[in-house]
Order: C-alpha cells, then structure tokens, then sequence
C-alpha cells in the first residue's frame, strides 16, 4: 500500500482533471480564512499608530509589542497545533517556571556549565510534555483535567525542591556569554534575540502542519478522532508529541527568559497559559479542533501582543487597560469569524448547467 | 491619570525646550488596593509638575504572575515613549536591572522606589530610594509581636515564589526570632488567589492543627479579612492575635475595635508623591536631596495611633 | 468460482465479541477467499459493523481467532489491519468535514514530492486523485480537490470514502453499506468497481441491505443473526425469497409484502373509511 | 389519487437557495397534496436534502414563496414549521448519542407528569413509547428505553429517528432517505407506515434512491436534476426505467446495467487472464 | 402536536412494554454514573481523616471545606448546568468581582438600603449573562473567547468605576443585619449560611436538570446543537436562560461574600473560573457537553474543597499542597472516569437468544 506505485499509475494516465487546481491557486490566496486574523491585526495596529502616535510606530514602539510577541509566540504556536489536534495544554505556565528554575539551580546554585543547565530544563519540558501526552491517551481523562492537574502538581513541586534546595525561590544566575548571546541579548538594543527563536518555530511548524504530512494526521486527529484511528494514524502518538511539542516551547521561553533576566522566580509563567490560548483562538483556531493555520496563530499572537501593550502608548488612563482588552478581544475576534465565514462560504460560481 | 497630554511628548530634552519633563512611573496593578495609594500621591505630585509644563504617565502590569519581565518591558516602554526622568521598583533587579541601566545611559534621570532599596539604587546610578524595605517593615512587625507577648507567627502567603513576599515573611520571623519567639510559612496555592473563604478555612486548619501558633500575619489586606475570620470561626479570639501588611478601612476599624492588633503601614501615598517631586525637582532645577534613603515607613498602626491614621485614611491617603 | 482448494486469504474461528455484559458476536466461523465478494447480510443490529470492525483493527475480538494466509494475526490498532493490505470504509464517518477534499482522501497515506526530510505534502496530485476517483463514481459535480468535505452531499461524502478504500485496498476490501447514501447511478458504480477488485484478485466483504446488489455481486454470503452467523452458503445455494427471509433476521417477509402489495392493491385512489382505519391502527400495535 | 380539485397543503413557487456563490436550488415549483406520497427523487447533490432543510424552517429560501393551506409562510426556525405540523427525519443527525433512547425520542416535545410549576418529566412513559414505536418497526433486540443512543446500531438509530417523526407528525411528514440505513423487514416496515400516514390524510414526502421503494409507494414524483426541477410527474405517468434514468440525474442507466449483467456473466467462476485485466483497468480509468 | 394527546392514545393500548423499565429502576442506582464521582469524595475523605486526624472530621473540620464548598458549588452548579448545554463561562471571576463592588458601593459607599445594592448587584449579574449569552448565539464565537473578553471588560470597568467613584480599590460595608443573617452569617459559629444557598441551588437546578422537562432540552442542545435545534427547542434561548444562570451564581457569591467580610476587593473571584470549571469536570460532567448530573458537580465540588482544605491538617509542608492538589485531582478524575465506564458498559445480560 505504498503510494509511489499509485503515484505513478495516476501520472500516466490522469492528465484530465489537472485544471481543477491551478485557477485555484490564485483564488486560494483570497479565499485564505486566516485573511480574517491578518485583517484584525492590521485594524488594531492602525488604530493603537492613530492613537498612540510616532513612538508608537518608532522602533523600539515596536519592540514594545514585538518582544513580547514573541515569546507568546514561542508558546503559542505550539499550542495552535495541539488545539488543532483537539487537545488543550494547560500545564504551560509551571513548565517554564519549572524549567526556568531547574536552569537556574542547575547552572547557578549549583555552578554547572550553562550547557547543561539549558540541557536538563529543556529536557524537563519534553518529559512533562511525554506525560501529559500519556496520561491523556492512555485514560482518556480530557486534556484539560489532566494539564491543570499538572500545572498544579509541578507547580508544587518547583515551589518544594527550591526552598529544600535553595532556601529561597528566587535564584540568581549569570550566563557564559554565548548562552547570553544566543538566548538572551537584544538586537540593537531593543529587539529580544527570543524574535529569532520565534520565527524558527514558525518556520518548522509551519511547515510541520501546512507541508509535511504530518500536518495532515493533526488535523485528521482533531477532525475525527475515530475516523483517523480507523485510517491508520497513530494517533496517540501524534497526541504524545504535540504535547512534548508545547512543553517544550515553554521549557525555551524559560530558559530565554532565565538567561535574559540573569534569575529564576517560582511564581513566574502562568500568564502564559491562558494568553497563549486566547491568541490561538484569536489566530482563528477552532477550540474544538480540525481546524487552523500557523500564519492565523502569528497573526493572533500579533493582535494579542498590541493590544496588550498599545494601552500605554494612547495615554488613557491605564485602569481602563482590561476593559478595553476585553473589547478589543472580541472585535477581533469577530472580524476574524466575520471574515472566516466569507472566505468558507465562497465558491466558483455555479449554475445548475 | 489622563496627564499624560501630548504636548509633553518632544523627542529632546524636554526641560531645554521650554516645557515640563515628562516623567513615567511603574507601579504595580491597578486594583491593587496598596498601589492605588501610591498612584494617589503620584497623582498629586504630578499636579506641580503639571503647573510646569510636564506630565506624569503611570504604567502598571496587568497582573504580577510574570513580574520581573513585565517590569522590564514597562520601564523599556517608558524609555521609547521619550521618558525625561522614570521612577521604577525595583522587583525583581535581575529582571529589571538592564531595562534601568538603560535609562542611566540614556542620560535620563532614575528614581528607584518602593522595593529594592538604596543598594539597587546606588548600583544602578540612581538619584535615590525612596520607599519601605519588605525586611524591615516584616522584622518591624516581627517585633512588635514579640513584644506583645505572642511566641509563633504563621505568616500567610498567598503568592508564595514571589520575592517582596517571601522578604515580608522572612522579616517577621528575624524580627520576633530576636524577641525570643518564631515564625513559619503558610505558602497557599493559586488556587485560592482572590477566594477569601478558601484562605480563611485554610487559615483555620493551620491554626486547630497547631495549637501553639499565637499571632498570624497576612501580606495583604484582603488577606487579613480572611484571617480574621478563620480566627473567629475557630474561636481562637481571645488567643491568636491578627497582624498585617499593608492598611485599609476594615483594618483600622479592626484596630480600633480590638480585634486586631496591627498593621505594617508603609504609607504609600508619600512613596509615589516623594519620588515624583523629587525627581521633577531634580530634572527641572536640579535640586538633589542628601539624605539617601527616603524610607517612608514601616509605620506600625495599632491601637495607640489609629484615629489619626483613621483621618488619613477619610482622604484617601492611607 | 468454487476456490474452496485454495487458502482462505482470512479465516475467523470462533470469534466472539462482547461490549459490557453484551454479547455482540458469538462463535463466528467465516473463510474469505482472495477474488471473491462476501457479502455479510444481517438484519439491523445484528453485528454485521461488529465484525468488520474486529477485520479492520478497530475492536480487538474478546475470544477466538484470526488468520491471515494460515498465520493468525493480532490486530492492535487499524494501523496492523492495512498493513496488512485491508482497506475499510465504515458504516458512517471516514470523512473529515473541516478538510479539503484531497487532504481527506489521502488522510493516513499523503502522497508527498521532494526528497527526504524535505518531503512535502503533495496537495494539488492529491486534489486531482480524489476529484478523477470521485467522478469515476458517477460524482460529476464535484470539480474542486479544494472544496471542503463538510460542504459535500450525504452521497458525495460516501463516495469520497469509498474511493479512498478503493484507491488504496490491497487485498482485502471491507465496504459496510457503502450504497446506503448512494444514488441509483453512483451505487451501479460501486457495484462495478467491487467487480472490477474481484477481477484484479482482491477479497471483497460488503454488507448490504439491498437483496439485488448483494445478488448482483456476491459469489458467497454470511448471514448475522442476533450475533450468530445463522447460514453460510455459496452463490446460487438459495433463492431470493431465502435470501431476503435471512436478510430480514430469519422472519418471513413474504407476509409483509403481500400486505403491502394487498394496501396498494386495495387502497389506491380511495380514501379509506374510518372503520378500515381502525383496523389498520389495530394491526400496527399488535405487531 | 388524482385531488388536483382540493388545495394542496404545501406550495413552493420560485423557490432558490444560494450558499456563497453556489446556487443549490433554483426555481422549485412544487405542490404537495393531503394523503399523497410524494417521492422526491434525484442524483447525489441534486438539492433533495436542501429543498427539505427548506421546508422544515432549518434554511431559509434565498427568494421564492412558501404556501401552507394558500398562506404564504416563513419559517425563522424549525420549531414554526413543527408548529404548522411539518414533522421531519433529516437525512444525518435527529438522534442524541448521550442520551437514553427514550429521552432522545421525546426532545422538545417531552411528555410531562403532574401539574402546574411541578410538571416533571415522564421518563417512564418516554421510554415505552420509545420501545414500542421502534418495535413496531421490526427493531426487536431493542427492548429498554434507558439504554444510550450512542450504543445503537446505526439502523436502530435511524428507526428511532424515524418512530419520532411518525408519532409526532400531524399533517406533513417528511423523511430524508429513512430506509437508507435500514435492513430490508424494517424498511419494509416503514413503507407501510408511509402508507398508513397517508391512508389517515397526512402529506408524506419521501426522499428515496431507492426505485423499488419509490414506485411501491410514491403517487406523485418530483425529480431534481442539479437544482433544478427536471420532471414533475403522477404515479404510472413513467416507466420503471425512465424514472431510474431520472433518478441518475438524466443518465441513461440501461448501459451501466447491461455492463454491469455483461460482468456477471462473462467472469462467473473464472480467473479472468492478465490481458482482460489490462482491459479493465484501461476502462476504468478512461470513465 | 400537543402531547397530551398522543399521550392518551398510548395509555389506551400501550401495556405491553411495561415491564421493561420496572427492573431498570433499582439496577439505575447503581449504574449511575455519578457513582463514580461519590466514590472519589470518599476516598479522598477517608485520606485526609486517615492523616488529618480527629481534627479533620470534627465539626470545625469539616466546616473548613463544607464553606469553601457551598461558595464555590453556587457557581460550579450552573456553571455545570452551562457545560452540559455545551459552553463554558469564563467570566463568573469579574462578574463576583463586579458585583461584589456593586454592592459596597451602592450600600456602603452611597449608603443606600441595603436591599437596593443586592438587586443591583443581582441585576448587573442578569444583565451580564445575558449579554454573554446574546453575543455567543447571535456572533457563534465560542464562549470560551466571548467570556474570556467579557471577563476583561468587566475586570477594567469595575476597577475603572470603582476608583473614579471611591477613589479606592477596596471598600467597607455594614450590612443591616437581616442581610447579614441571610447572607453573611454563620450557623452554630462555623458554618457559613451560604450552605443553605448552596442547598437552594441544588433543589433548583437539580429539578430543572433531572426533573422538568428543560432538563431534556439542555442535554439535547449540548448533545447535538443542530439536532436540537431541529427538533423546535429554541436552542438560542435555552443557552441564553444558562448564561444568566451562572453569572447570577458568581453575583449572589459576590453578595454573600461582600457581606460575610464587610468589604469588597475589586482584586477578587478570578480563582472561581478555573476551580468551577475543575469542580463540574471533575463531577464527570463532559467538557463538550451533552452529558452529566447535578449530583455529580455536588461530589465534585466537595473532592475539590476537601482536596484543596485537607492538607492543612496533615501537618505536612505546604510548600507541597499544590503538588498534593494536582496529584489527587488527577487521580480523583481517573477514579471517577473509570467507574463511570463501567457504569455504562454495564446492561443486562443478553444472549444471542
Ligand atoms: N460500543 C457498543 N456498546 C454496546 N453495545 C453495542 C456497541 N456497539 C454495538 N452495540 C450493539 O451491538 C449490536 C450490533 O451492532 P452493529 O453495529 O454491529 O449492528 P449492524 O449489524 O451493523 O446493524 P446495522 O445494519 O443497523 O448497521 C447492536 O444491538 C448494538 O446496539
Ligand atoms: N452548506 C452548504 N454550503 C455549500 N454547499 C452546500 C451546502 N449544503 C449543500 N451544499 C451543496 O449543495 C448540493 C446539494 O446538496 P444536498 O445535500 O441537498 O444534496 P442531496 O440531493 O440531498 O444529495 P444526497 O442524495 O447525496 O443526500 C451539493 O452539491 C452540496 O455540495
Ligand atoms: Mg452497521
Ligand atoms: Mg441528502
């Protein structure tokens, strides 16, 4: 059942239908859902630049937004994929704590060589993510329980093992200058190297999910759990290493911002788990799974990022800041589903012929 | 605060061009009752720098669950907004410490205030501290419970990990380990962040576990309504006595009532009303104090000064 | 086509399967041989999809055995099943509403291009494989490999499916009720194409409620009844009438239809009189 | 049957639907008569489904007039049209997979006990009603109204759809392919609950792909080729074999057929050679 | 197509099925479902009087987490009401927050009767609900997001309002004491009349869930939306009446504990969202709807209140309660997941006959 061999047979013979596709190309740009989710983040942008004026749009305005962007980002992206395959990871915010602080006892209290320390935190990440993944599949207990729970018990135990091991829950660190460098330096002084990062994650899950063929098992999984069992699909194996896959983005936006804050504090990166969620739905991905794309995630966490931090460029008074988070919020969101809509439900024109 | 009109908003030095500095404040989250009064002294002093041309723009973290970074992003956002002068926390300095050296080397004047002490501030190149120190104000409190007799405090932390916190706790148990008693953690997990039932039953359980803790101290004042009434429910009135961190309303009729016996006030107002004035006095005139630190407190409110703290509170100050 | 010499290409002894304290299958003892249609009839519920679904890896059997060319197999996940060569489309889903219609076809098999860890997902050949292989099911007016699946008629999702399995069998192909959505055109289609398998070697199991197909195609049929295979015959072996009074769950239908011939005979163009209908209420709840 | 003289009950004039750009359906002239069957035939895709979706308030006609009793109507939701006594059987969906089978019969319509602000619901009743109007359908192994839906056989759950509508249906009845999940007792069941319905004045409409079905049944036939009303047309006014054309959505079927007869004939119990192989394939993918 | 009268028709000649359901009865106890999550409240309770000694089961021990409980079972109630309809809320935390506030600021601030602030109060949570309920049937947004930004909004404009108005984030209040007997009391000096509340809920809910014939709709809309909405129920309504039944939850909280503790904080009610949501779940209410029981949020509500107090009494570090809180929650889950798969694989014996 291999598919070269069918490939071949179809090439012979099936020249007929080839136009099918090629006038889609063009309309395909258009008809692109995530159009929804660019067009929000360009309607906020425009109006926090009407509102928050010059140094809103000056560089390191655009820092404001873009730094933190992109650690989101880092954490978002693959949280996109595991919604895509209709799973939610709420243990986000205690992995990068956890692997912040194994980072900083390890290479700091403990005065290991950075490398290691980096080594063991990210490691941290992916075994978390590996349990979660199992307990998941394996007792079909929803995601949701099961990270929360997670969430908490590693919170627990970070809190625990610091204050046995350090007596503190702040722990100090100072990097060998490559790590500082490639982790956590500014690029002309404003920019987070964590920019970078973000865009390699980008660009592999991007093509993960929108090239490769495993992209096409996590949407099977999130669309149909049972069909996608039935059609061969490891399943749960998909699941096992979407789940390592968003560990490990927070295991690197912790160790990013261990190095780049020179310490590690326990109470750190819970923020993270509801953010990234809100800027992956933003980004137009379906809660319910089957659904999404990476350039809707960025475009979400964009959005999310400006909207954040745009308040303090206007002015107005920053008490207001959750209000009009809140609203904002849903107008993009709207116009993304407004937007999602009209692009599903266009068709080539068709009459009864 | 709406002062933050756009007429003070010139990429050069404000003062030279004719008009006010314009001077940006972090300060924690906004419903946080203790920040408010720091705001509301801010909020005063920008009246004078207002009269001069300049304006006064707080920025404050939506929550504190990612502190030290949020910290920094906000004194960065300061800095591309074309700051004269920023007066700052200094939380978490790891975090924070490079965000500040920018501000130094951009030639813009610093004022540290509220946590992170003259040290912070002399390394950083700052023009002052001016605030309470976490440690001091905990021994301060650890003191005056070890001088009113109690023998083992459990200090509540309702955000245990974070470093002011932790710092409280750390005080209390120094100050009344010298008066010859001791202090223990009760670390409480998110979970019952903003649930005052939850913390007051759990509260109760430590203290019908423990039969030998004798005083409890919150690090907030929303936690004191709590530990009040776990004090109550477990009919332990006549022996633990109740202090706290930080001061409103409830706790002065508390105070005054007996119920409790005090709190660590670091009177907030003056932190936000001294390190705005002077660092606008300093930007415009140059004027430059030689006292280093400004501590505003700990002030310990109980039953002997609270009526005049009861007036301060009517204003809005306290 | 008597082949009974040769080897069965699948053999099941004494399976049985039990969902809870249910016992879905019982005892069931069936050889399929390589060329030759099966068709499975049951009545409804009688667990016809049960045992398919034990064939294709997605249940495992509570008892009994399996073997593939004289070897017993295990099958722990549908993933064993078509590594083994079998194909499936189930009774209902296989389609994946929220994606392009190629992408569904080849979900679990993705033609890629490129070499390597560069290999990528081949979307326009899988886009124009689904549209040829849908329209040479007699679905004309799907055009588009990009359309979604959740856009798709009843019937034109059956045929995605069917095509797929088809596309992909190898050995053994397992159809449960594919005509059931289907319509008059598209189900001779099917029915074509499980003929043309038949031709190329491969084993077909169809199951169907229509007693034409099931004597259009099949060369050996099994019937289910309440779990137990109930007659295992050869093409031929039984008449219609015995073949639909099995279909029916071993009930005889004879009686059924005349009353139905007997209510179109009597009743066309009259309006019954009350009496009549009173009479009528009175067999249905009697039934 | 022939009660052109009376009203009809339901009357569509221009009616059309448009999703995006798709038009679906366009100008559907129809009228459905009290105590008739009407069968409404088509391809896969023809609209069937929509043009039902339509009449029971599920879309709402992009132009055109619906009638009821010479009323223009227009239905916002289903629950107006359940109120004008349209009772459907979609073609998926209907059933409740968490629920018990007898909750899930009675949704939206449930039977209470008692009085006043302490109305409750009748679990029990529920559930024997449930049972007994599945029963009456031939489905037999199902015999307690608190099992889940969710573990019936999908024949089981298409009579449970189908009893519903029945017991509730005043004066349309319409059903979307019942019978396409059904063994052959229990479609032969349903045919005569069509028949009783009509006997007892009720307007039944009737998608079918089925022709033996449609004809034993149907009075009146109306055939949607790609959205269009292609042929309008009275019992015996077409042969079995111009309806199966319709039916195919204009395709002539008797060559498919003979094709179909030729296979049967030509390949019976023999391996057929690698050259007729070729052949085959060659036919199939120039198709 | 009234039911009555098919009704009639039935109990005419219906008597032939009769028997099926009699045996079901008895055999229904203990295949409940919900049998599952009783036993999880059990076994987590004999845990803790296991290691929390006579303390623990003693009458003040047990109002440690009955109180906690009753509160937060007010709002799990028709938050779990919400889910089995199929959508979550996410904005019960600022709809306490904001009622809370209401409430001190009409009575306390302003010092209005206090009857007056409580309707106030009520009402703002009426009005929310439903303005969540109307944007998430009309704009088909998932909850998740609309809530989420209600959750914002309402967070900004009480912290907004709250200080314009008082100038403060938190403000006193004295309650007259028919308020305070009714709300902010405590029976035999331990346990919180919110327990009566709490009770009140119950009965209410539990009637319309299991009893009333909406109980049907409810499972329905949650089952199938389409289907539901098929069969007549006004499905748009249904999720509406939900929507204003938990934001009237978090509002009576709000109301109670604004009166228990004299004062309302603006910073409060954000842990109800998630400890709700994890309360229904684990009551074995399915996160996606169409399925769960009143009584089961009640065990659920209780594992997690005992779960969440019990440490306390063990005398163990509670630098690990958190660790302790993910670790039993997970395995009460598992417990209840696993009882109620057997419940419902269960049926009676059946031959091929
Ligand atoms: N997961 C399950 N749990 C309990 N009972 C089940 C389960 N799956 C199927 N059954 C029962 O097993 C019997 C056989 O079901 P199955 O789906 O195999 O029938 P079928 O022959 O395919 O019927 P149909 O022709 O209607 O599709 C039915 O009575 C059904 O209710
Ligand atoms: N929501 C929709 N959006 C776009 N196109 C649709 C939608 N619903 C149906 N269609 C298209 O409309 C056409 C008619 O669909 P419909 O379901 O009415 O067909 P049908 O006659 O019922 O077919 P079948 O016999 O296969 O059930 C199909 O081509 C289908 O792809
Ligand atoms: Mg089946
Ligand atoms: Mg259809």
């Amino acid at each position: 059942m291999t598919v070269q061999a069918t490939q071949q047979a179809v090439s012979k013979g099936g020249g007929r239908s080839r136009r099918t596709d090629a006038p889609a190309t063009l309309s395909n740009l258009i008809r692109r859902p995530e159009s929804g989710s660019l067009i929000a983040t360009i309607a906020i942008f425009i109006f926090f630049a009407i509102f928050g004026g010059a140094k809103f749009t000056a560089q390191s305005g655009t820092a404001t937004w873009l730094n933190p962007a992109a650690e989101l980002g880092i954490i978002a992206i693959p949280v996109g994929l595991l919604m895509i395959a209709g799973e939610l990871d709420l243990s986000v915010g205690s992995v990068l704590a956890a692997s912040s602080m194994t980072l900083a006892i390890v290479s700091g209290h403990w005065g290991q060589p950075i490398i290691v320390g980096i080594v063991v935190a990210l490691g941290l990440g992916l075994v978390t993510g590996f349990l979660n993944g199992l307990i998941v599949t394996r007792t079909q207990v929803p995601s949701f329980v099961v990270t929360l729970a997670t969430n908490f018990g590693l919170a627990g135990l970070a809190l625990g093992l610091t204050r046995a091991i350090t007596g503190s829950t702040s722990v100090a660190l100072t990097s060998e200058s490559w790590a500082k460098h490639l982790f956590g330096s500014y690029v002309s002084g404003k920019f987070e190297v964590a920019i970078f990062w973000w865009i390699g994650v980008i660009v592999v899950v991007g093509w993960i999910l929108h090239v490769s063929k495993y992209g096409n098992w996590i949407f099977a999984v999130g669309g149909d759990l049972v069909s996608a069992r039935a059609t061969g699909i490891p399943t749960d194996r998909v699941k096992i290493a979407l789940f390592m896959g968003t560990a490990f983005g927070a295991s690197l936006v912790g160790v990013i911002q261990t190095i780049l804050y020179n310490s590690a504090q326990v109470a750190n990166g819970q923020a993270f788990i509801f953010n990234s969620i809100i800027a992956v739905v933003i980004g137009g991905v379906l809660l319910t799974g089957g659904y999404g794309s990476v350039f809707g995630v960025i475009f979400g966490t964009l959005t999310f990022a400006i909207v954040g931090q745009g308040i303090y460029y206007t002015g107005w008074n920053p008490d207001w800041a959750s209000l009009f988070l809140g609203v904002l919020l849903l107008l993009a969101v709207l116009m993304n589903n407004t937007f999602r809509r009209m692009a599903l439900s266009y068709g080539p024109r068709k009459k009864k012929d | 605060s709406s002062s933050s009109d756009k007429t003070a908003n010139g990429d050069t030095k404000a003062a030279s061009s004719g008009k006010g500095p314009a001077i940006f404040v972090v300060g924690g989250k906004a419903d946080d009752p203790f920040w408010s009064r720091v705001k509301r002294g801010a909020d005063d002093a920008a009246k004078v720098v207002k009269s001069g041309g300049g304006s006064v723009t707080w920025l404050a973290p939506k929550n504190y669950d990612n502190l030290g970074p949020d910290a920094a992003k906000l004194i960065q956002t300061a800095m591309s907004q074309g700051a004269d002068g920023v007066v700052g926390p200094d939380w978490v300095p790891e975090a924070e410490d490079a965000a500040f050296k920018q501000v130094v080397s951009g030639k813009k004047p610093l004022v540290i205030y509220n946590a992170g002490g003259i040290d912070a501030a002399n390394s950083l190149g700052a023009l002052n501290y001016f605030g309470s120190d976490e440690a001091t104000a905990g021994k301060a409190g650890g003191e005056f419970f070890g001088k009113d007799g109690e023998k083992n405090v459990l200090c509540v932390n309702t955000l245990p990990g974070a470093a002011n916190t932790e710092a409280r706790c750390k005080g209390i148990a120094d100050g009344i380990g010298e008066n010859g008693g001791k202090s223990s953690q009760l670390p409480l997990p998110s979970s019952k962040f903003g649930d005052p039932t939850a913390v007051a039953q759990a509260i109760k359980a430590a203290l019908l576990k423990d039969s030998s803790i004798d005083g409890v101290v919150t690090i907030g004042t929303g936690d004191a309504n709590a530990a009040a009434s776990a004090i109550e429910q477990g009919g332990l009135a006549d022996k633990v006595k109740l202090g706290t961190f930080d001061l409103d309303d409830t706790q002065l009729g508390r105070i005054q009532s007996g119920k409790q016996l005090f709190a660590i006030d670091q009177q907030p107002y003056m932190q936000g009303y001294l390190a705005v004035s002077a660092l606008y006095a300093y930007i415009q005139w140059g004027i430059e104090l030689p006292q280093k630190p400004i501590l505003t407190g700990p002030a310990i409110i109980s039953k002997d000064n609270v009526e005049t703290a009861v007036a301060g509170s009517k204003a809005g100050v306290r | 086509m008597t082949q009974n010499s040769t080897q069965p290409l699948l053999k099941l002894t004494n399976v049985c399967k039990t969902f809870g304290t249910t016992d879905v299958l019982t005892d069931i003892n069936l050889e399929v041989n390589p060329g030759e249609v099966l068709c499975l009839l049951g009545d409804n519920g009688a667990g016809k999809s049960t045992l398919i679904k034990i064939l294709s890896g997605f249940h495992e059997p509570t008892s009994g055995v399996m073997e593939i060319d004289g070897t017993p197999v295990n099958f722990k996940s549908p993933r064993d099943a078509s590594e083994h060569g079998i194909a499936t489309v189930h009774q209902f889903g296989g389609t994946f509403p929220l994606m392009t219609i190629g992408r569904s076809f080849f979900v679990g098999a993705e033609p890629t291009r490129g070499w390597g860890p560069f290999k990528r997902l081949d979307n326009r050949f899988a886009g124009e494989v689904a549209v040829r292989e849908m329209q040479s099911l007699g679905i004309t007016r799907v055009t588009e490999g990009s359309r979604l699946v959740g856009g798709l008629s009843g019937g034109e999702r059956q045929a995605l499916a069917i095509g797929r399995a088809v596309y992909f069998g190898a050995n053994v192909l397992i159809l449960d009720e594919p005509t059931a959505a289907l319509g008059v055109k598209e189900a001779a289609h099917v029915l074509r194409i499980v003929m043309q398998a038949r031709q190329k070697g491969v084993a077909v199991i169809l199951v169907t409620h229509n007693v034409t197909h099931a004597m259009t195609v099949g060369d050996h049929f099994a019937v289910l009844i309440h779990g137990a295979l109930a007659a295992d015959f050869r093409k031929g072996e039984r008449t219609r009438e015995e073949i639909t009074d099995l279909m029916a769950g071993g009930e005889a239908m004879a009686e059924l239809e005349a009353e139905l011939e007997a209510y179109q005979a009597a009743h066309h163009g009259h309006v019954p009189d009350p009496v009549e209908l009173e009479r009528l209420a009175q067999s249905k709840s009697n039934d």
